[in-house]
C-alpha cells in the first residue's frame, strides 16, 4: 500500500476527531476525541517515517503517546475535580466566563 | 495480503473513531476508542514500526484506557442529551470536519512529493525495532526523552493536586487554611461530608 | 542652558512632591519663574540675524533606532519658548493663589506639561518632537479629568477628556508612523537619522510625501483645532479647570501651527505646494466657522475656544500662503494669540468666580466698581479683535498681506473674519462688564494677587503693540529658510529618493 | 524747533494726558483731572500753531516733511515705520482738531461735573484727540489705519460711556462694527497699494502713483473704491450712516466733538489726502461725489421730520459732510476743507447748545416737549440762533461762504457737476428749513414745564432719570446719567467755550471772501497743486453769483420755516396728511436700518443658529460619536462571539485553521 | 551495535538541569512537613540560580545534545523574561488561596515545570523537543489555572484551557508531521534544507503543514481568531498565574515562533508573511475592540494581550533582524508593563470585596498612591504613551515594519493604539478622576462577584507593592533610557541572522 493511503486515512481520523470535539459535550468524550486527533498525528508520523526511511518519526510518535497520556491524566483529574464540586459534567454548562 | 490487512485495520480505526464520536454513552465511546487503538497498532506494524505498535498497545490500550474506564465508572457515564445550546454548531461542525479533511487530502494528493506514491524505500531489518528506537532515544533524542519523563511527573502531580487533595468540598487540602471566597449555589455548607469517597 | 530650560520645570515638580501642602504652590511658581528667567536669558543671547540653530544640544539617545536627543533654538521657536514660559508662569501663579485639591499632583502635572511643551518647541529631532508632542497630552489628561468640572446634562470631565485624548492622538500616532517612514525612506537603506535638518537636506520622493504630509497635517490640524476636527474642543473646554485652560489654549494649540513651519514645510515641500489650496480652504473654513460659532455662544469658555479656532485658522492661512511675510505674521500671531488668550481665560475665571456662572446671559455690569479689571479686560479684548495698533493687528496684517499676494481671493474671504472677531470679542466684553447688572452678580475689583498675574501679561501685550518689530526682526531669517524649501518646490534630489 | 517736532509734541500731549488721568483716577480729584485734560489739549493747540508757524517759515514747495521715530514692523520686504507726514493739509487738520477739542474740553469741564465717570470721560476724550491727531499726522497707510481704528474705538467707548444703558452699549457696538467694516476697506486698499507700488509711505506712494497707473485703470479705481468704503463708514455716508444717529446716545460733548466736529470728517480728510489716487480714478471720484450728494439730500429730508433734538442735528451733520465729500471728490479740495472747518465751529456750537437745553430738560431730547426756552435760557438760545444761522448759511456767516465755495467750484467745473451744484442748493434749502424748524419749535412760545421750573426757581428741573431712547428708568445706583448736568447760564466754562465758538461760527468765513482775501486757499492749494483739478477756479463773479443764490435760498428757507412753525403751526400737520408716503419715508429714515437688519444681521444670526444647532451637533459631533459607535459596535460583536461555550471556541479555532489552510493551498504552486 | 553516548555540553545544559533538579527538590519539600512553608523561598533560589547560569552563557551560542536544543542569546533573553515573570508570580502567590489549596510545594513545582518548558521551548530547534517543550509548558498551566478549586471559574478556565489547548497542540502536531514528511527531518535546519533540496518550496503538503504549525503557535500566543481562550482563562485563573501566563507564555511561544519560522521556514517566507500579517491585523482589531467596556481588569488585560500579540506578531511578519529585535524588546517591555498592573490587581483583589472588577481601583489615586501609580504607569505604557517603554517598543516595531514594507500594518498598530486608549484610560480615570468613579458602571458580565476580602491590608504588603513599583519604575526607566534594553534585544536578533 502506498503511503498516501495512510496519510489520507490519518487526515480522515483527524477530521473525525475534530468534529467530535465540536459536537460532543461530555468532557470525557471530548478527551477521547483529542486522543483521536493525536493518534491521527501519530499515524501520519509513523507513515512518513516509513516513507522517508528514518525512525525520527517513530520517536516522535512515542513522545506524542507520552504527551497524550499526560493530557489524559490531567484532563481526567480536572473532570474528577469538577465532579467533586458538584458541577455538571457538560462543557456547555460551564460558561460563567464569557463576554 | 498487506492491502487486505490495511483495509481491515483502516476500517477498524475509522469505525472506532466514528464510534467514539457517535456513541451517546461515554462508556461505549471508550470501548470504541480501544478498538480504534488496536487497529492503529496493526497499521503501525504494517508500517514496519514494531516498537511503536507495541507501545501503542501497552500504553494506550493498557494504562490509559484503564484510567478512562475508572473515571467513567466514577463519574458515571450519563447519556448526554441531544439538545444543542449553541445555534448552528451541529450543522457547521460536520461541514468543517469535511472541509479540513478535503483540505488535508488535497494537500497530500496534490503534493509533488513523489515518495508519497510509493510504499516507501525498503528498509534494512531492525527498522523500528526496540534496539534502534532505544539508540535514538538515548542518543539523538535524549532531551525530549528526559523532558517527557519530567512531563509525566508533572502530570502525576497535577492529577493529585486536582483530584486527590480534597477531603471535603469547599475546604482546600494541604492542611493550609484558606477561607472560601465564593459560594456556588449548589455548594453545601462546609464540613458536611459528601458522596464520592476520596481516592487514596 | 537649553537643557536646564527644558528640565527645570519637571525637576521643580518632582522636588515639590516632598514639600508640605502650603508651600507647593509657591514652589511651583518659583519653578516656572526660574524657567521664564532662563527663557529670557536665551532670548537675550539670541543672535537675530544668524541663520540656523543656536545653542544646540545633540546627543545620541537611542543609537539603535537612530534617535537623537537634539535641541535647538532658532527664530521659529525662540519666542514660542518665551511665550510658553510666561504663560505658564501666569497660569501657575493664578492656580497657586487658589485652593487646589491634591496640590502636589496638580502642580507636578502643570510642570510636567511645561516641560513637554517646551520640549515640543525646541526638539530638533523628528522623533523627539513627536515624543514630546504626544507627551504633552498626558499631564493635561490628568489636569482636565481630575480637576475638571462635569457639565450638567453633558459628558463628565473624564469622558470629555478621554474624547480629547483619543481625538488628538489619532493625528499624532499617524504622525509617528509618518515620521518613521520619512526617516527610513530618506535613509534609503543607509544609516537612519531623524534629525530634521538632515532630513530637510534631501526630502523624500513626491509620492511618499503625499501621504506622509497628511499624517502630519492630521496631527497638527486636530491639535489646533481646525474646522471639522474640533469635535473634541467644546466638551474639553467646558470641563477644563480655567487656569489650566489658559495655558492649554494659550500654548498647546500653537504647537500644531509651529509643527507646520518646523516640520512640514521643510520636509515635504512638494506635497506642501500640492496641497496648499486644500489646507487654505480648511483654514478659511476655520476662520469663518470659528467666528460664527463664537458670536452665537453664550458660554464664555466656548467664545474663547471658538475664537481660537478662528485665530488658528488665520495662522494656518498665513503659513500656507507659503510666503515669508505670511509666515512671519503667523509666528508673530502665535505669540500674540497666546498672550491674549491666556489672560482672557484668567479673566473669565475671575468673572466666573464673581457671577458664579459662565453664561453670558447671567453676567453683566461688572465694570462699575472694578475699573482696573475693566481696563485690563478691555485691553485684552481689543487685542483679541486685532485692533489696529495692537501686535495682533500687525500679525494679521502680515498674514493677510502674504495671503493677498499669494491667493488674493482667500485674502478677501479671510478678512471678513476680522469684522466678526470685532463683534464677538466686543460682545463678550459688553455682556460681562457693561449693561444692567443682575442682582446676583457682585461688582468687585480684582484682588492684588490676581492683578499680579494679569498686569504683567497685559503689559506684554502693550509692549508688543508698541514694538512688534522685536519679534519680526528675530523670526524673519528662520522663517525665510523654512518657507524657502516650499517656494522652491520639489528639490531635484527628491526625484532621486523616490521609491 | 521744526514743524515736525511740534507735530510730534502735539501728538504726544493728549496721549500723556489720557494716560495720566487714566492711571491716577484714584489719586486726583475730578476737577484736577478735567484741568489736566483740557490743558493737555490746549498745549497741543499751541504746538499746532507753532507747527503752522514753522511751516509758514518755509517756502511753499518745501512745506512737506516726513519724520519717523522707529521701525514699527519691518520684515520680509514690508517696511512700516512709526512716522508722521507734515504738510499744509495735516497742519490745517491739526489746528482745527486741537482748536475745537480744546473748547469742547472746556465745555465738558463744566457740563460733565458731578458725573461719576469724570476721570474716565476725560481720559477717553484725550485719547480720542490723540487718535485723531495720529490719523491726520500719520505718515503711512498702516499708521493711518491705526489712527483710523483708534478714533473708532474712542468713539465706541464714548458712545457707550453710560454703559448701564443697553441702548448706549448697543449703539456703541453698532458704531464700532460698522467702523471696522470701514477699517477693512482701508486695510484692503493698503494691501492693494502695497502690491502695486511696494510701499506704504505717503511720500513714495503719491510720487509713484502717476507713473505706475494710467488714469482710469481698474486697479487704482479698486483702490479708491476701497478707500471710499473706509471714508463712508467713518463719515457716515450712505449706506454706512446708520450708526451716527444712534451714536447720540453718548454724552453731548462727545456728539459735539466726535460726531460733529472732528472724527466724522476724517473721511473728507482721507479723500483729500489721497487726492492723487482719486484723480487717477475718476469713476471712483464721481461715485464719491454722487454718494455725497445723495447723503446730503436724504439726510436733509430725514432731519426735517426728526423729533429728537440731537438726532436731528446728527442728520444735519450727515448732510453737511455730504457737501464736503462731494466737494473733495470733485476736486474742490480746499473748499471742502474750508467747509470742514466752519462746520466744525457751528456744528460744535449747536451741539453745545443742545446739550445745555437737554440738561434743562432733565435729559429729555424730544422737541415736541420743548418750547419757550428763549425766556428760560437767554444765552443758550442766542448761541442756538447763531449756530443755526451759520448752518443755514445765512449771509455773511461762516457757513455761507464755505458751502457756496464748494457749489461754485462744482458749477465752474461744469458738465454734470453743474447739476450737483443744483442738488447742493436744494440741500441748502432743506438745511435752512430744518434748522429753523428746530429753533422755532424750541425757543419761542409758552415755556414748557421744565423751562418754567427753571424760570421760577432758577434751578434745573430734576425729573426721574429716564433713558430718552427707550423710556426706561436709568440704573440709578450708578449715579449717572442723572439730571445733574449743567447749562451754559450756570457754568462759566461752558459759556466761554460757546462764546468763542460762536465767534468762529459767525466770522470764520471772512478769512476766505471771494475777491477780498484768500488766506485759507492760498495756504492749502499748494498741497493739491499736483493734480490739474486744483487749477480750476471759479471767477470772482461766479463766486458772488453763487453767494447771491445761496443767500436767497437760505432766506427763503428760514422764511418758510417761520411760516410753518410760528405763523401757521397747523400747516405741518396738513402737509403730513397730504404727503403721507414721503412723510413715512422720511420719518422712518428711508428704512435703512430695516434694510441692513434684513440683509446682514438676520442672515448672520441664522447662519450662527444653523452652525450651532444643526451643523455642530450632527456633522462635527457625528464625526466623533459615529466612529465611537462603530468601534463599540464591533466590540459588542466580539463579546457576543465570546459566548463562553468552549465548543464554539474550538469551532472558531478550527474554522480559522481551515481558512488558513485554504489560503495556503491556494497560494501553493 | 554499540551505544554511543551523545556529547553533552553540561555547562550549556546547566540551566535546564538546575530547573529540573530544583523542581524535584521543591516537590519533595512538599511532603516533608518542616520544609512545607519554604517552597517559595526555594523556588526563588532555583529561579535565581537558573538565571545566573543563563547569564553566564550570554554571547556564546552552542548547539546542545546533537542539535536538539540551541542556547543562543535569543533563547537566553526569552528565558530570562520567563524566569523574571515566574519570580514575580511566586511573590504574588504568597498567601494566594490557590497555592494553599494546591499545596505550596506542588504549586511551585508546577510553576517551575512550566518555566522549564519555556526554557526548553526557547532553545528548541528540533520538532520533537519543540513539541515536548510546548507541552511541558502548557500542561502545568492547565493544572495551575484550575488550582483555585473553590472558585468554579478556576475549574472552568482550567478545563477550557485544556480542551482548546490540546486541540491546538493536536493541530500543531499534525502540521509538524506534514513538515517532517515533506523534509524527512525533525531538525529545524534539516527541515529548511529538506524543503529546499526536495524542491518542495510552495508545495501544498509543506504549506498546509506550515499553516497548521502557525495555528498551533498563534493559539499559544493568543492571536485572533485563535484567541478566544485568552480572556476566559485570564479571568478564571488565579491572578498570579494569569500574570505569569500573560508574559511568559507569550514570550516563550514567540521565541519558538521566531526560531521556527525564521530558521526552518525562512525559505517559504514569501508565502507565510502575508498570512501572518493578516492575522496580526485581525488580532489588533479584535483585541482592542473586545477590551472596550470590560469591567474585569484581568479580562481587560486578556483582550489587550490579544491586541499586543498582534503588534508583536508584526515584528515576525517582516522576517528581519530588526523585526526580531523589536519583538524581544517589546516582550521585555511587556514584562514590566503587565506585571506592574497585576501586582496592583492582586493587592486590590485581596483587600477589597470587588475582586478584579474595575470598581476595586476606584479612587485609588487619593487613597493609595503607591498602588495607583504602578497601575497608572502600566496602563499608560500599554497604551504606548511617551516616556514609557511602551512607546519605544511601538516605535521599534513600527520602524521594523516600515523597513519591511509593511507600513499598512504599522498604520493598523497606530489605529489599534488609538482604540486601546479608550479602555486603558478608563482604568486610569477610575483611579484618579472623581467624575469617572461616579459614572463607571460595570458594563459586561465577567467581574467576579463580591465577597469578603481575605487580606485587608494587602495594599501594604511589600511583596505585592514592591514588585509592582519595581516593574513600574522599569517601565518608565526604559522609556527614558531605552538603550540598554535595545542592546539586549539586538543581541537576541543577531543570534539568528
Amino acid at each position: 500500500m502506498s503511503i498516501e493511503w495512510y496519510i489520507v486515512l490519518s487526515s480522515l481520523l483527524f477530521a473525525v476527531g475534530a468534529m467530535g470535539i465540536l459536537i460532543r459535550r461530555s468532557p470525557v468524550v471530548i478527551l477521547l476525541c483529542l486522543e483521536l486527533m493525536l493518534n491521527a498525528g501519530n499515524l501520519a508520523l509513523v507513515a512518513f517515517s516509513r516513507m522517508v526511511g528514518n525512525q525520527q518519526g517513530q520517536i516522535f510518535a512515542l513522545v506524542v503517546m507520552v504527551v497524550a497520556a499526560c493530557e489524559v491524566v490531567v484532563g481526567l483529574g480536572l473532570i474528577v475535580a469538577i465532579f467533586r464540586r458538584k458541577l455538571p459534567l457538560d462543557v456547555d454548562e460551564l460558561r460563567e466566563l464569557r463576554g | 495480503m498487506e492491502a487486505v490487512l490495511f483495509f481491515v485495520a483502516a476500517i477498524g480505526a475509522l469505525g472506532g473513531a466514528i464510534g467514539v464520536v457517535a456513541m451517546r454513552n461515554p462508556f461505549y465511546s471508550v470501548l470504541a476508542l480501544i478498538v480504534h487503538l488496536f487497529s492503529l497498532a496493526v497499521l503501525f506494524l504494517l508500517l514496519s514500526s514494531a516498537f511503536v505498535a507495541a507501545a501503542q498497545v501497552v500504553v494506550y490500550a493498557g494504562a490509559v484506557m484503564v484510567l478512562y474506564v475508572f473515571v467513567v465508572a466514577y463519574v458515571g457515564g450519563g447519556e448526554e442529551s441531544a439538545w444543542e445550546p449553541i445555534p448552528g454548531q451541529q450543522f457547521i461542525a460536520p461541514l468543517l470536519g469535511i472541509a479540513i479533511f478535503i483540505e488535508l487530502a488535497v494537500a497530500v494528493l496534490a503534493s509533488s512529493l513523489l515518495a508519497l506514491g510509493t510504499d516507501g524505500p525498503d528498509v534494512k531489518a531492525g527498522f523500528g525495532d526496540p534496539a534502534a528506537i532505544g539508540h535514538l532515544l538515548l542518543e539523538r533524542f535524549l532531551v525530549p526523552f528526559e523532558a517527557s519523563s519530567i512531563l509525566l511527573l508533572l502530570a502525576a502531580v497535577g492529577a493529585i493536586v486536582l483530584a486527590g487533595r480534597q477531603a471535603v468540598d469547599g475546604t482546600p487540602g494541604a492542611g493550609s487554611p484558606g477561607t472560601p471566597r465564593e459560594r456556588e449555589p449548589g455548594d453545601p455548607a462546609p464540613g458536611v461530608p459528601t458522596t464520592g469517597a476520596p481516592v487514596r | 542652558m537649553i537643557n536646564s530650560l527644558l528640565w527645570t520645570p519637571l525637576a521643580f515638580g518632582l522636588v515639590g512632591l516632598f514639600l508640605p501642602k502650603r508651600l507647593i504652590g509657591w514652589w511651583a511658581v518659583l519653578g516656572t519663574a526660574v524657567t521664564a528667567g532662563i527663557a529670557i536669558a536665551l532670548l537675550a543671547g539670541f543672535d537675530s540675524g544668524a541663520a540656523g540653530l543656536q545653542d544646540t544640544v545633540d546627543v545620541n539617545w537611542i543609537p539603535g533606532l537612530g534617535v537623537d536627543y537634539s535641541l535647538g533654538i532658532d527664530g521659529l521657536n525662540v519666542f514660542l519658548v518665551l511665550l510658553t514660559a510666561v504663560v505658564w508662569l501666569g497660569g501657575t501663579a493664578f492656580a497657586a493663589f487658589r485652593e487646589q485639591e491634591r496640590p502636589h499632583l496638580f502642580f507636578l502635572m502643570m510642570l510636567l506639561g511645561e516641560t513637554a511643551t517646551l520640549g515640543a518647541f525646541i526638539a530638533q529631532d523628528l522623533l523627539l518632537f513627536v515624543l514630546f508632542f504626544d507627551l504633552m497630552l498626558v499631564p493635561f489628561y490628568f489636569l482636565f479629568g481630575a480637576w475638571g468640572s462635569d457639565r450638567e446634562g453633558g459628558p463628565t470631565a473624564s469622558a470629555a477628556t478621554l474624547k480629547m485624548i483619543v481625538y488628538t492622538l489619532i493625528g499624532s500616532l499617524l504622525m509617528l508612523v509618518g515620521a518613521i517612514a520619512t526617516a527610513i525612506i530618506a535613509a534609503d537603506g543607509g544609516q537612519i537619522t531623524f534629525s530634521i535638518a538632515e532630513l530637510a537636506k534631501h526630502p523624500v520622493g513626491d509620492g511618499s510625501q503625499q501621504w506622509i504630509f497628511w499624517f502630519f497635517a492630521a496631527a497638527f490640524l486636530v491639535k489646533m483645532p481646525a474646522f471639522l476636527l474640533h469635535g473634541w474642543m467644546p466638551d474639553a473646554y467646558r470641563a477644563a479647570p480655567l487656569p489650566v485652560l489658559a495655558v492649554f489654549s494659550g500654548v498647546l494649540a500653537k504647537v500644531g501651527a509651529y509643527g507646520f513651519l518646523r516640520v512640514v514645510l521643510p520636509l515635504f515641500p512638494a506635497a506642501t505646494v500640492q496641497f496648499q489650496t486644500v489646507v487654505l480652504l480648511i483654514a478659511l473654513a476655520s476662520i469663518l466657522y470659528g467666528s460664527v460659532m463664537a458670536f452665537t455662544q453664550t458660554n464664555v469658555r466656548l467664545i474663547g475656544g471658538y475664537s481660537s479656532v478662528a485665530q488658528l485658522g488665520f495662522i494656518t492661512a498665513g503659513i500656507f500662503a507659503l510666503r515669508a511675510d505670511g509666515a512671519d505674521g503667523a509666528v508673530l500671531q502665535m505669540v500674540n494669540h497666546g498672550l491674549v488668550v491666556a489672560p482672557l481665560f484668567i479673566i473669565v475665571a475671575i468673572l466666573a468666580e464673581r457671577s458664579g456662572s459662565e453664561d453670558l446671559r447671567e453676567m453683566g455690569g461688572m465694570a462699575m466698581r472694578a475699573p482696573v479689571l475693566a481696563a485690563l479686560f478691555l485691553i485684552v479684548t481689543l487685542a483679541t479683535l486685532a485692533m489696529p495698533g495692537s501686535a495682533n493687528f500687525i500679525g494679521e496684517f502680515y498674514i493677510l498681506n502674504g495671503l493677498f499676494q499669494a491667493k488674493i481671493v482667500f485674502a478677501f474671504v479671510a478678512i471678513s473674519g476680522v469684522a466678526m472677531s470685532a463683534y464677538y470679542a466686543l460682545r463678550l466684553y459688553q455682556r460681562t462688564m457693561h449693561n444692567r447688572r443682575p442682582d446676583s452678580v457682585p461688582s468687585r475689583e480684582i484682588g492684588l494677587r490676581d492683578a499680579l498675574v494679569l498686569v504683567p501679561l497685559v503689559l506684554c501685550i502693550v509692549g508688543l503693540a508698541l514694538y512688534p518689530q522685536l519679534i519680526l526682526k528675530r523670526t524673519d531669517t528662520s522663517v525665510q529658510e523654512s518657507v524657502a524649501a516650499a517656494t522652491r518646490g520639489p528639490a531635484p534630489q527628491a526625484q532621486l529618493a523616490k521609491r | 524747533m521744526s514743524a515736525t517736532t511740534w507735530a510730534w509734541l502735539a501728538l504726544l500731549l493728549p496721549l500723556l494726558g489720557s494716560i495720566v488721568i487714566g492711571l491716577s483716577f484714584r489719586a486726583i480729584p475730578a476737577r484736577v483731572a478735567g484741568m489736566i485734560g483740557t490743558a493737555a489739549i490746549g498745549l497741543a493747540f499751541v504746538c499746532a500753531i507753532a507747527a503752522l508757524a514753522g511751516l509758514l517759515g518755509e517756502d511753499t514747495e518745501a512745506r512737506h516733511h516726513a519724520s519717523s521715530l522707529w521701525t514699527y514692523a519691518g520684515a520680509a520686504g514690508l517696511d512700516i515705520k512709526l512716522g508722521i507726514y507734515v504738510d499744509q493739509l495735516s497742519v490745517f487738520m491739526l489746528l482745527v482738531v486741537t482748536g475745537v477739542s480744546t473748547l469742547i474740553h472746556l465745555y465738558s469741564f463744566g457740563y460733565m461735573q458731578s458725573d461719576e465717570g469724570y476721570h474716565r470721560f476725560f481720559s477717553y476724550l484725550n485719547f480720542f484727540v490723540f487718535s485723531m491727531l495720529l490719523l491726520v499726522l500719520a505718515g503711512n497707510f498702516v499708521l493711518l489705519i491705526v489712527g483710523w481704528a483708534f478714533v473708532g474705538f474712542a468713539s465706541y467707548a464714548l458712545i457707550s460711556f453710560w454703559y448701564r444703558r443697553t441702548t448706549a452699549t448697543r449703539a456703541g457696538m453698532k458704531a464700532f462694527v460698522i467702523n471696522v467694516v470701514g477699517d477693512i476697506g482701508l486695510v484692503l486698499a493698503a494691501l492693494l497699494i502695497f502690491r502695486e507700488l511696494g510701499s506704504f509711505e505717503f511720500g513714495t506712494v503719491f510720487a509713484q502713483a502717476p507713473h505706475v497707473f494710467a488714469r482710469g485703470e481698474w486697479t487704482v479705481t479698486a483702490i479708491c473704491l476701497l478707500l471710499l468704503v473706509g471714508a463712508f463708514a467713518k463719515s457716515a455716508q450712505i449706506p454706512f450712516h446708520t450708526w451716527l444717529p444712534d451714536a447720540m446716545e453718548g454724552p453731548t460733548p462727545v456728539s459735539s466733538l466726535i460726531h460733529a466736529a472732528t472724527m466724522v470728517t476724517a473721511g473728507v480728510y482721507l479723500i483729500a489726502r489721497t487726492h492723487v489716487l482719486f484723480y487717477l480714478a475718476p469713476t471712483a471720484a464721481d461715485i464719491g461725489a454722487f454718494v455725497g450728494l445723495a447723503t446730503l439730500l436724504i439726510a436733509g429730508t430725514i432731519a426735517l421730520t426728526m423729533t429728537d433734538l440731537k438726532r436731528a442735528i446728527a442728520y444735519s451733520t450727515m448732510s453737511q459732510i455730504g457737501y464736503m465729500v462731494m466737494g473733495v471728490s470733485i476736486g474742490a479740495y480746499a473748499q471742502g476743507l474750508f467747509h470742514l472747518m466752519t462746520h466744525a465751529f457751528f456744528k460744535a456750537l449747536l451741539f453745545m447748545t443742545a446739550g445745555s437745553i437737554i440738561s434743562a430738560m432733565a435729559n429729555r431730547q424730544d422737541i415736541d416737549r420743548m418750547s419757550g426756552f428763549w425766556k428760560a435760557m437767554r444765552f443758550t438760545s442766542l448761541m442756538f440762533v447763531i449756530g443755526g444761522l451759520a448752518l443755514a448759511a445765512f449771509p455773511l456767516t461762516s457757513g455761507f461762504f464755505s458751502k457756496d465755495s464748494i457749489l461754485a467750484y462744482a458749477e465752474a467745473r461744469g458738465g454734470m457737476y453743474t447739476w450737483m451744484a443744483v442738488g447742493g442748493y436744494v440741500g441748502a434749502f432743506l438745511t435752512a428749513l430744518y434748522t429753523f424748524r428746530l429753533i422755532f419749535r424750541v425757543l419761542p412760545g409758552k415755556p414748557c414745564e421744565e423751562a418754567q421750573h427753571l424760570i421760577d426757581t432758577g434751578e434745573l428741573y430734576h425729573g426721574p432719570a429716564i433713558n430718552p431712547a427707550n423710556e426706561e428708568l436709568e440704573d440709578a445706583d450708578v449715579g449717572f446719567p442723572g439730571a445733574h448736568h449743567h447749562i451754559a447760564e450756570q457754568s462759566k466754562p461752558m459759556a466761554v467755550a460757546m462764546a468763542v465758538l460762536s465767534v468762529g461760527a459767525l466770522f470764520a468765513g471772512l478769512i476766505q471772501v471771494p475777491g477780498v482775501d484768500n488766506v485759507l486757499f492760498g495756504f492749502l492749494d499748494p498741497a493739491f497743486a499736483d493734480v490739474p483739478l486744483s487749477a480750476i477756479h471759479p471767477t470772482v463773479g461766479e463766486e458772488w453769483r453763487g453767494l447771491a443764490i445761496g443767500a436767497v435760498i437760505s432766506l427763503v428757507g428760514i422764511g418758510l420755516a417761520w411760516v410753518l412753525w410760528v405763523r401757521r403751526p397747523e400747516l405741518p400737520g396738513l402737509l403730513r396728511e397730504r404727503l403721507r408716503p414721503a412723510y413715512l419715508l422720511f420719518v422712518n429714515k428711508w428704512y435703512f436700518d430695516e434694510a441692513i437688519d434684513f440683509l446682514v444681521v438676520r442672515p448672520a444670526l441664522a447662519i450662527g443658529r444653523f452652525a450651532n444647532g444643526t451643523f455642530e451637533r450632527f456633522v462635527v459631533d457625528g464625526l466623533v460619536s459615529g466612529t465611537r459607535e462603530t468601534v463599540e459596535g464591533a466590540g459588542g460583536i466580539v463579546r457576543v462571539v465570546q459566548s463562553g461555550f468552549v465548543r464554539s471556541y474550538a469551532l472558531l479555532l478550527i474554522a480559522g485553521f481551515a481558512g488558513l489552510a485554504l489560503y495556503f493551498l491556494l497560494s501553493s504552486s | 551495535m554499540s551505544f554511543h553516548a551523545p556529547h553533552i555540553d553540561y555547562a550549556a545544559l546547566s540551566p535546564v538541569i538546575a530547573l529540573t533538579v530544583g523542581l524535584c527538590v521543591v516537590l519533595i519539600s512538599a511532603v516533608i512537613g518542616p520544609l512545607r512553608r519554604s517552597a517559595p523561598m526555594m523556588t526563588m533560589s532555583v529561579l535565581a540560580a537558573t538565571a545566573g547560569l543563563l547569564i553566564a552563557q550570554w554571547d556564546d551560542p552552542t548547539n546542545l545534545v546533537s542539535g536538539a536544543l540551541r542556547l543562543d542569546d535569543l533563547a537566553i533573553s526569552i528565558s530570562l523574561i520567563a524566569i523574571a515573570a515566574a519570580a514575580f508570580a511566586v511573590l504574588l502567590s504568597i498567601r494566594e488561596p490557590a497555592a494553599e489549596q494546591a499545596g505550596s510545594g506542588e504549586y511551585h513545582a508546577l510553576l517551575l515545570g512550566s518555566v522549564l518548558g519555556m526554557v526548553l521551548l526557547a532553545q528548541a530547534q528540533n520538532l520533537v523537543s519543540f513539541f515536548v517543550a510546548i507541552e511541558t509548558l502548557s500542561i502545568p498551566l492547565y493544572i495551575l489555572c484550575a488550582t483555585d478549586m473553590i472558585r468554579e471559574k478556576s475549574l472552568e478556565s482550567g478545563l477550557k484551557y485544556l480542551i482548546v489547548g490540546s486541540l491546538g497542540s493536536a493541530t500543531l502536531l499534525y502540521g509538524m508531521a506534514f513538515l517532517y514528511g515533506g523534509s524527512g527531518s525533525t531538525d529545524f535546519l534539516g527541515i529548511s534544507a529538506g524543503i529546499g533540496h526536495g524542491g518542495l518550496l510552495g508545495d501544498p503538503l509543506v504549506l498546509v503543514g506550515i499553516g497548521m504549525v502557525a495555528v498551533g503557535l498563534a493559539f499559544k500566543t493568543s492571536i485572533a481568531p485563535f484567541h478566544q481562550w485568552t480572556p476566559d482563562v485570564y479571568e478564571g485563573a488565579p491572578t498570579p498565574i494569569t500574570a505569569f501566563m500573560a508574559v511568559a507564555t507569550k514570550a516563550a511561544a514567540f521565541a519558538v515562533f521566531i526560531r521556527f519560522f525564521d530558521v526552518a521556514l525562512i525559505g517559504e517566507a514569501g508565502d507565510w508573511q502575508p498570512a501572518l500579517a493578516v492575522l496580526a491585523a485581525v488580532s489588533i482589531v479584535v483585541g482592542n475592540v473586545g477590551a472596550l467596556g470590560q469591567s474585569s481588569l484581568k479580562r481587560l488585560l486578556g483582550y489587550s494581550g490579544v491586541a499586543q500579540a498582534g503588534y508583536i506578531l508584526g515584528g515576525l511578519v517582516v522576517a528581519s533582524e530588526a523585526g526580531i529585535n523589536a519583538i524581544v524588546f517589546y516582550l521585555a517591555g511587556y514584562l514590566f508593563m503587565n506585571l506592574a498592573a497585576f501586582g496592583v490587581i492582586v493587592a486590590r483583589e485581596r483587600e477589597t470585596a470587588f475582586g478584579d472588577d474595575i470598581r476595586a481601583v476606584r479612587g485609588l489615586g487619593s487613597e493609595r498612591p503607591l498602588l495607583a501609580w504602578p497601575l497608572t504607569i502600566s496602563m499608560l505604557a500599554l497604551a504606548g504613551l511617551p516616556a514609557t517603554v511602551g512607546f519605544i517598543g511601538k516605535l521599534y516595531l513600527i520602524e521594523a515594519l516600515v523597513e519591511g514594507d509593511y507600513t499598512w500594518l504599522a498604520v493598523f498598530i497606530a489605529v489599534g493604539t488609538m482604540i486601546s486608549l479608550a479602555y486603558y484610560l478608563r482604568v486610569v480615570a477610575a483611579m484618579w478622576m472623581p467624575s469617572a468613579q461616579a459614572s463607571a458602571t460595570p458594563a459586561i458580565a465577567g467581574a467576579s462577584p463580591e465577597a469578603d476580602p481575605i487580606d485587608p491590608d494587602a495594599g501594604n504588603r511589600i511583596y505585592l507593592v514592591g514588585p509592582a513599583l519595581l516593574a513600574a519604575a522599569g517601565a518608565v526607566f526604559f522609556g527614558v533610557i531605552p538603550q540598554p534594553l535595545v542592546d539586549f534585544a539586538q543581541h537576541a536578533g543577531a543570534s539568528l541572522f
